[in-house]
């Protein structure tokens, strides 16, 4: 690509083309399909962090005159299959919330009233709720047969570790030999949720002998598909899956929890069923955000450079092994940083809480924010300004990473520039108000993207993607077609095609519908452009490469004549039939995006209060393609950062149980809690794609942490080592001071 | 799922013959915004009366002796009565910090109070303001300050057959006024970890004369806490007073420790609450 | 000429050494050279991995021509959320 | 166990319908009347997916009963702007990219109307308090508040 590329339409703010039905309640998402004759279901839960299943009695549900169908564990036609442990129980209810069995009745009403009347022999056992109690000697297992994997050592007893992993670079030991000043720390994070709006749902309907249908909220319905298909035993084929819109999942919505269940009811029934979980079940029952205990160590020389960095991570899985984000939580911790001497371990750690899913860059708020505590700590040890401290150690075109390859170029350094030439920067602070720096690093990622686009006989077309729109991604597709076609943005509508219109796409995750799906749509443009190319050909006699593509219309450049993309496709049929571009591709090439915010923390010294005065979230997006959607990805991530850093916790009981399943204790931050969050787009192009597109969607959640964590501590003067910052905690760290 | 049973009487009496009469678990609806929320899950048939179409239980008189408050006024109408507010600043406060503005078109100071919550907002600033409610039954009328109301964790002094049926509220002395803090989280939609409602009286030199500490969501119902009044009396409210009525109030309370905070800090922040209110207080009663 | 195939930590308990030089003009040649030398690294859990080629992340490098002189990493597939 | 009769005016048209007493009002729009543009978020009150007016007040609509509608006038999403026509606060949503998943907006939309109609000119500080019973998880709300703003100066007639 190159840097002096002009565009029509990329980089314009134009209206989205949902954004009609989303404003006036007609954007149907999942919990809106009804079909006739459907009935509903609904799931029990566990009440026990961790109990054996000894029996299930589902009679008294089953004679229930409004039931139709109960299943269990043992209704699972594939009970092989990936995760299905924690799609239903087996034997062991292993958290808080878990589901056990589960009731389709007449209305929701019923089928509540039928799960009560389903009775299991428990018995119960002593919950793990945190790393040291599953770390400890003689800990209760969550699994008998849990071998650590990774050991130098093959291990001869199970435990509640699931894996270690090391990395290393350099020589950590003679790093810190050469450091003169050394920080090392212990933080914590607490379990967080996702907290999308829209609570799981699905409207599915099973078909013996033809095609069974699933209506639901995801960030992946291909991956729907394949998981259910899987539990269910069908071949893909037979499944439809339909991506409604979504209402929010930043990685909670990429797994299956209801689809297959809802569709065993169906088969059992005979009846289509709708199924949406309370909110106290998606606190309860669906993947948070690990918790970590993480140790940071890094030393560096008074003048500033950086001589050796380690990390020592447990990441807390949930109640399956594996689960957690361990592995891009030890690849990111130190990539902003070019510094020769690198080691980190991890360890992922089963406990009695919900199974974790993926949470927006997972894994890298949580280890990236010990580090960024630790550098702001080391700098003002050294009496370095934050920002000139990591613009002197900044990670750079050429730079090693500890995971792998040399970076390309990236847009750290300028972040960080733009930092420091920020208002922000530049406003003093008051008393009890401290300010708080800090970078997020996120790989991003590419992957299957499957495209059409079928034009119609008046020369608009009609985009057909596999990536549900989360986010406006669809806007961006829109934009993206344009430029390639040279044709009016409004022309081109895009939609989200279901699982029969298109191959396999990968899900909307990882960052990468804007750069992956949007490299097949411009693959898909350039398709119909030759297409155009060659009817306008033929329909001149001359040769394809005798006919420029210009502003929407064909030139012959060989003789006189334009015809217009309308005038193409009016006469498709006679030159040749109906015209549609593809773009089946797998993407490689995703572009890192740093990150870098500015926090500004009022903390009430009394009460241990905060109150964030003022935000700046800076970020490399290679190329803006809907500038208002990056920075809106800025801004959505900065405020789940700060809900994460100053008060998002999930509270258990002395038994495991969860204490604060909903919103009203489970605090996301409200629109009086912020202000306004500035942002600037930094565009240091990606190399591998066309027009420079990195994703944005994930590194904004990853400096809030270290932001606040600093901002706090510079206002009340002590580093504070533990997520949420809750006023209580706080509060108890002011009065321990004094 | 719990299965209602439905009524909206239109008078008082004719609500207190559905509740006395009942064969089964009744619920008073005013706005709901509790009662809704805890029915669910449960599994049984209730009745729900819904008072709202009773005259006088959703209308405010402000008089020479004091408001009379109908105890299902929406919390949107109260907090819209600038003449109310200009009484009692303090419970208009109090009562528009329950809940967000969509809970505020529903929730009443007579709910909040029937709800019996340690943590409700109202009923430290009701406390303070020396309220009365009037209850009326199958055996009649009687008359219970605020501070006996609430008798424990949900719980409070009426008997199968009684409504709430009238909040009184007296009229504040000349150069009295009042203040209600509650301290959540965040700055909204949170439950009070600790609330503190404050009223005092000075002369015209600025000493207090009278005044009336009431805490809450640091014990099972709110405490009204003479000790601290006590500090207030006789001094000018400068620091040491209002430190000796805030150790009072921290003295006094006996909070939990839950999600929503630590024994140790309610204890402190209730202190902290006591001296910032009774601060308002002040100027407002001086000004 | 020669491709420098560089091993992370994890795959060094393997290899026994950080880096190694392979002649290979694709993917598939190059992971044919890299089991042949070192017999102990797992096929399979090679061929789960990612490369990085000169800093180009391919998450699905089967087809994968690798220019002269080229830098390759081993790197564990990333998701996201 | 019997249906109860309800007659309301929901969006200016008078509807008929039957609820069980147990039913939220979230529940009588979304599966008796179909209009599924109110949307479900908690069900307790705490994030405003749900959000009418109920004779002109703002209310969670998971916090009303069905039958608690007979006799009044209801509006939502659903009766905001024309068909030919969005309302200000639709277009200015757009403008600003106020909306991201799109799930929280009907709410927000019916809140804003409701804040505008009382308060035409707020204050920054003002509009935020008004809409915290609103949850956006996506936005940081930034986006929504000038969306906000700006409806409320071009309401106000560019004043």
């Amino acid at each position: 690509m190159s840097e002096a590329q002009e565009f029509k339409h990329i980089g314009q703010r134009t209206i989205r083309p949902d954004g009609h039905d989303k404003v006036t309640g007609r954007a149907n998402y999942a919990a809106d399909l009804a079909l006739p004759d459907m009935i509903w279901g609904k799931i029990l839960r566990s009440p026990h962090a961790h109990a054996n299943i000894k029996g299930i009695d589902t009679s008294k549900a089953e004679a229930h005159p409004d039931v139709f169908a109960v299943a269990t564990h043992a209704d699972i036609p594939n009970s092989d299959a990936g995760g299905v442990l924690n799609i239903l129980a087996k034997d062991k209810a292993l958290y808080h919330g878990h589901a056990i069995a589960s009731v389709a009745a007449r209305t929701e009403a019923a089928a509540e009233e039928a799960l009560a009347l389903i009775e299991v022999d428990y018995e119960v056992l002593q919950p793990v709720m945190s790393i040291e109690e599953a770390m400890a000697d003689g800990a209760p297992l969550l699994h008998e047969s849990l071998m650590t994997k990774g050991l130098a050592e093959e291990p001869t007893s199970p435990s509640n570790v699931a894996s270690r992993m090391e990395m290393n670079k350099g020589d950590i030991e003679a790093g810190f030999a050469e450091a003169d000043v050394i920080v090392e720390r212990e933080f914590r994070t607490a379990t967080v949720h996702q907290g999308y709006i829209e609570p799981h749902a699905c409207t599915v309907r099973y078909d013996e002998d033809g095609q069974s249908m699933i209506w639901c909220s995801t960030q992946g319905h291909f991956g729907v598909r394949q998981s259910t298909a899987d539990i269910l035993s069908m071949e893909q084929s037979k499944l439809k899956v339909i991506a409604s819109e979504i209402g929010g999942g930043f990685g909670g919505k990429l797994g299956v929890y209801l689809e297959p269940v809802a569709l065993i009811l169906s088969k059992k029934s005979g009846r289509p069923v709708k199924m949406q979980m309370d909110r106290d079940e998606v606190f309860k029952g669906s993947g948070p955000g690990a918790a970590t205990r993480n140790k940071v160590k890094i030393g560096a020389k008074k003048d500033g450079s950086i001589t050796a960095m380690e990390a020592h991570l447990y990441y807390e899985s949930g109640a399956f092994p594996g689960s957690s984000p361990l592995g891009p939580g030890c690849m990111t911790v130190f990539t902003p940083y070019d510094v020769e001497n690198q080691y980190v371990e991890g360890f992922d750690v089963v406990v009695n809480k919900a199974r974790c899913a993926a949470y927006r860059a997972p894994g890298a708020p949580q280890s990236e924010y010990a580090a960024e505590m630790v550098i702001n700590e080391l700098a003002d040890e050294l009496g370095i300004d934050p920002i000139d401290f990591r613009l002197q150690n900044a990670a750079k075109e050429g730079t090693q990473t500890m995971y792998g390859p040399k970076l390309k170029a990236v847009g750290l350094v300028e972040c960080l520039e733009a930092a420091k030439n920020s208002d922000q920067y530049k406003t003093a602070l008051k008393e009890n108000q401290g300010r708080g720096l800090a970078a997020g690093f996120w790989f991003n990622v590419g992957g299957d993207s499957s495209v059409v686009i079928n034009m119609n006989q008046d020369g608009t077309g009609t985009i057909v993607e596999g990536s549900p729109d989360i986010g406006g991604s669809r806007a961006s597709m829109q934009m993206m077609a344009a430029e390639e076609l040279q044709m009016p943005v409004d022309s081109l509508i895009p939609v989200i095609g279901d699982t029969q219109s298109l191959p396999h796409s990968n899900p909307t995750g990882g960052s990468r519908t804007t750069f992956a799906t949007g490299m097949a749509v411009i693959e898909a443009a350039a398709d119909v452009v030759s297409q155009f190319k060659e009817r306008a050909a033929a329909t001149w006699n001359v040769t394809p490469d005798q006919v420029e593509w210009k502003d929407g219309v064909a030139i012959n450049t060989s003789g006189d004549g334009e015809l217009t993309a309308a005038q193409i496709c009016a006469a498709a049929s006679r030159t040749g039939g109906q015209i549609s571009g593809r773009g089946n591709i797998n993407a490689q090439g995703a572009g890192p995006s740093f990150a870098v915010h500015l926090a500004d923390i009022e903390v009430d010294p009394d009460t241990g209060q905060t109150t964030v005065i003022r935000y700046t979230a800076i970020q490399d997006a290679g190329k803006a393609i809907h500038p208002s959607y990056v920075e809106g990805q800025f801004q959505g991530g900065s405020a789940q950062g700060i809900g994460w850093a100053l008060n998002e916790e999930y509270v258990y009981n002395k038994d495991g149980l969860l204490e604060n399943p909903g919103y009203l204790d489970y605090r996301v931050p409200l629109a009086s809690d912020l202000p306004m969050i500035d942002t600037v787009i930094v565009e240091v192009p990606n190399a591998f794609h066309p027009y420079g597109v990195r994703g944005v969607g994930e590194s904004g959640i990853i400096p809030p942490l270290a932001a606040c964590g600093t901002a706090v501590s510079k206002a009340i003067g002590i580093w504070m080592t533990e997520l949420p910052m809750s006023p209580p905690r706080i509060l108890k760290a002011i009065q321990d001071k004094s | 799922m719990v299965s209602v049973v439905y009524e909206a009487p239109d008078s008082i009496q004719g609500a207190i013959d559905l509740l006395a009469n009942a064969t089964i678990t009744t619920k008073v609806l005013a706005g709901g915004t509790d009662l809704i929320i805890q029915m669910q899950g449960v599994n049984e048939e209730r009745l729900v009366v819904d008072v709202k179409k009773i005259p006088g239980m959703m209308d405010a008189t402000l008089s020479d002796k004091g408001l009379d408050l109908g105890p299902s006024m929406p919390c949107a109408e109260f907090t819209a009565r600038d003449d109310i507010k200009a009484v009692y600043p303090g419970l208009v406060e109090a009562a528009y910090l329950i809940g967000s503005t969509q809970v505020q078109g529903r929730c009443s100071v007579g709910g909040n109070l029937c709800n019996s919550s340690p943590a409700a907002d109202t009923i430290p600033a009701l406390i303070a303001n020396g309220a009365q409610c009037v209850i009326k039954g199958p055996g009649g009328e009687r008359t219970v300050a605020v501070e006996d109301f609430v008798t424990g964790v949900a719980q409070n002094c009426m008997d199968k057959g009684e409504l709430l049926t009238l909040i009184k509220i007296p009229r504040p002395a000349a150069n009295t006024s009042d203040a209600y803090l509650r301290f959540i989280p965040r700055t909204e939609m949170d439950i009070a970890v600790a609330g503190a409602g404050v009223s005092v009286t000075l002369d015209d030199d600025g000493t207090c004369t009278a005044a009336r500490v009431a805490i809450g969501a640091v014990a099972i119902t709110a405490l009204l806490v003479p000790e601290a009044a006590q500090a207030l009396i006789g001094t000018k409210l400068d620091e040491d007073a209002l430190q000796a009525a805030a150790d009072a109030a921290s003295a006094a309370s006996k909070p939990i420790t839950d999600r929503r905070g630590t024994v140790e800090f309610r204890t402190h922040v209730v202190g902290v609450l006591v001296k910032r209110a009774a601060k308002i207080a002040a100027e407002r009663a001086g000004g | 000429m020669a491709t420098v195939v560089i091993f992370s930590s994890e795959l060094q308990r393997f290899t026994g050494e950080a880096q190694t030089e392979v002649v290979a003009t694709d993917y598939r040649s190059l992971v044919a050279e890299v089991l042949g030398k070192y017999p102990k690294l797992d096929e399979d859990e090679i061929l789960k991995m990612a490369v990085a080629i000169n800093g180009e992340l391919v998450h699905d490098p089967f087809l994968q021509q690798i220019p002269l002189d080229s830098e390759v990493h081993f790197v564990f597939r990333i998701e996201g959320g | 166990m019997a249906k109860t009769h309800v007659t309301a005016s929901i969006n200016g048209d008078v509807k008929e319908f039957l609820c069980e007493p147990s039913d939220t009002l979230l529940q009588t729009l979304r599966d008796e009347l179909g209009l599924t543009g109110t949307k479900e978020g908690c069900g307790s009150g705490d994030c405003g997916a749900c959000s009418v007016t109920i004779n002109g007040r703002l209310v969670c609509s998971c916090l009303v009963l069905g039958v608690e509608a007979e006799g009044t006038e209801i509006e939502t999403v659903e009766g905001i702007g024309a068909s030919d026509k969005l309302h200000v606060i639709q277009e200015k949503f757009l403008e600003h990219a106020a909306l991201q998943c799109g799930i929280c907006t009907p709410g927000l939309i019916v809140s804003t109307k409701a804040l505008l109609e009382e308060n035409p000119d707020p204050t920054e500080e003002e509009a935020r308090y008004y809409l915290a019973g609103n949850l956006c998880r996506c936005t940081g709300y930034d986006k929504i508040i000038r969306a906000v703003m700006d409806a409320a100066e071009t309401m106000r007639g560019g004043a």
